[in-house]
């Protein structure tokens, strides 16, 4: 399946849902709709990744990157993932410590 | 002798084509079952790597990857690009992401440039379980 | 120019894995989607044709096979074993019905000795759909 | 998925259910099976293709030599087949002409 992009309002965040594959191929599309919800003004942005079948380097980068972003707008930033297999990735990397992680769109969303 | 050769243009969209081949080849090879998601991700990693490596440069010419099964399940992934000049701040941590990721990811992995010519080899091995033949 | 090329040892293990790679390739390259059953079935056709061939004559030479995409999607797999002597009845079956099947499913068909040394091509065209770059 | 047999017996035919791909790599699994049966002393064998996704012409000859192999040893053979997709490549072969199609396995059985 390829990369899927939906979002919804839950308590004044915009929840970003991403499903199926972020790859090398995908992940610039990832990058420019979280682009178009910082710029947009969008004060709080979560990434909800629990429907992510696969993520590679490119879609780390591309959280990083939004992280970033984020600051230099004044937005607040979060993304959720509760799948082992993810995670394990975020760990490897040392990104578990730079990203703001959340197990639900629930913790995210009150945080 | 490898048992599956692959050269694809190096454009992102066929990366998710060679993990399906890495995993199909891995699990006929007798890779176990909870290490095809290590094997999925390592393959695109170093394609996803090799692929960037020509982009960046404009370079044609195609990815290469050899997947033998044998006393182990080894993956050789081969990019013919010199190393860039420099790099801006996205594109280095990319790099570095990826690097960190694939000496996480595999135990038995190898990155050298090539003995002839510009360009780099990643190669990957994993145990793969005896099989009743 | 060939996207993907792709070489495999002569085993049926790995003619699922072709067809994979066929499949997903047609996908990218814009083959319509209610031709990709038949795209899935003509390459394994083909490829299931050539490894018969190289296991009949005990050739461990690979088979190749090319995709590319651009006006048409193209795939050619190329065998490298000599016409066999004589097959027993139920070779004879199998080559006709595949043979057979290969015709009646692709309409841009073509199979033919290869121009030097043994062995033979089959190449297969498909339609693409313009797609918005 | 690859190839799954499994085998009930239904008004005195037994059924061998056939799911997933048969191809070049798999028929041979499907031809021992079905010389298996007739070898057995069955006496009506039903080949169900009901949950077959793909099938190549090395499937096409599988069937085609338990339906010889059937009238030697005298036992009956029928193929269940209700798929489009499928029961084309037995129409382009001329298969369909040759072997008995059932389209279902009620209508097998009951032949
Ligand atoms: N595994 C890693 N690989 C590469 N860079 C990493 C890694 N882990 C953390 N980083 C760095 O973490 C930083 C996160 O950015 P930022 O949050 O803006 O800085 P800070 O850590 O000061 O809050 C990035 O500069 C990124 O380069
Ligand atoms: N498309 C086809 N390609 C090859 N052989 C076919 C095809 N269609 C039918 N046949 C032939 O049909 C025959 C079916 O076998 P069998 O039932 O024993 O003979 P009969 O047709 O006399 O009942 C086989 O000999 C097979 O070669």
């Amino acid at each position: 399946m390829e990369l899927s992009l939906a979002t919804r309002v839950v308590s004044a965040h915009t929840v970003l849902e991403v499903g199926g594959e972020v790859d090398v191929y995908t992940a610039p599309k990832l990058r420019e709709r979280i682009s178009e919800l910082l710029e947009g003004g969008i004060g709080a942005v979560v990434v909800d990744l629990g429907k992510v079948d696969f993520m590679d380097s490119t879609g780390l980068g591309v959280l990083v990157g939004g992280f970033r972003k984020s600051r230099t707008v004044g937005a607040s930033f979060g993304v959720v993932c509760g799948k082992e297999s993810l995670l394990k990735i975020f760990r490897i990397t040392g990104l578990d410590q730079v990203l703001p992680l959340y197990q639900s769109v629930d913790a995210a969303t009150t945080a | 002798m490898a048992t599956v050769r692959l050269e694809f243009s190096p454009e992102p969209a066929h990366v998710r084509t060679v993990r399906l081949v890495g995993v199909a080849v891995a699990r006929r090879a007798g890779v176990a079952d909870d290490q095809l998601d290590e094997v999925r991700l390592a393959i695109g990693e170093a394609c996803a790597r090799a692929v960037a490596r020509h982009q960046r440069l404009g370079i044609r010419d195609a990815v290469q990857v050899a997947f033998s099964d044998g006393d182990r399940y080894l993956v050789k992934v081969t990019d013919k690009a010199p190393e860039p000049e420099q790099l801006d701040g996205e594109e280095q941590l990319t790099v570095d992401v990826s690097v960190t990721l694939l000496q996480g990811l595999v135990k038995d992995l190898q990155m050298m440039p090539l003995s002839s010519g510009s360009g780099t080899e990643v190669r990957m091995g994993w145990p793969v379980k005896r099989r009743s033949r």
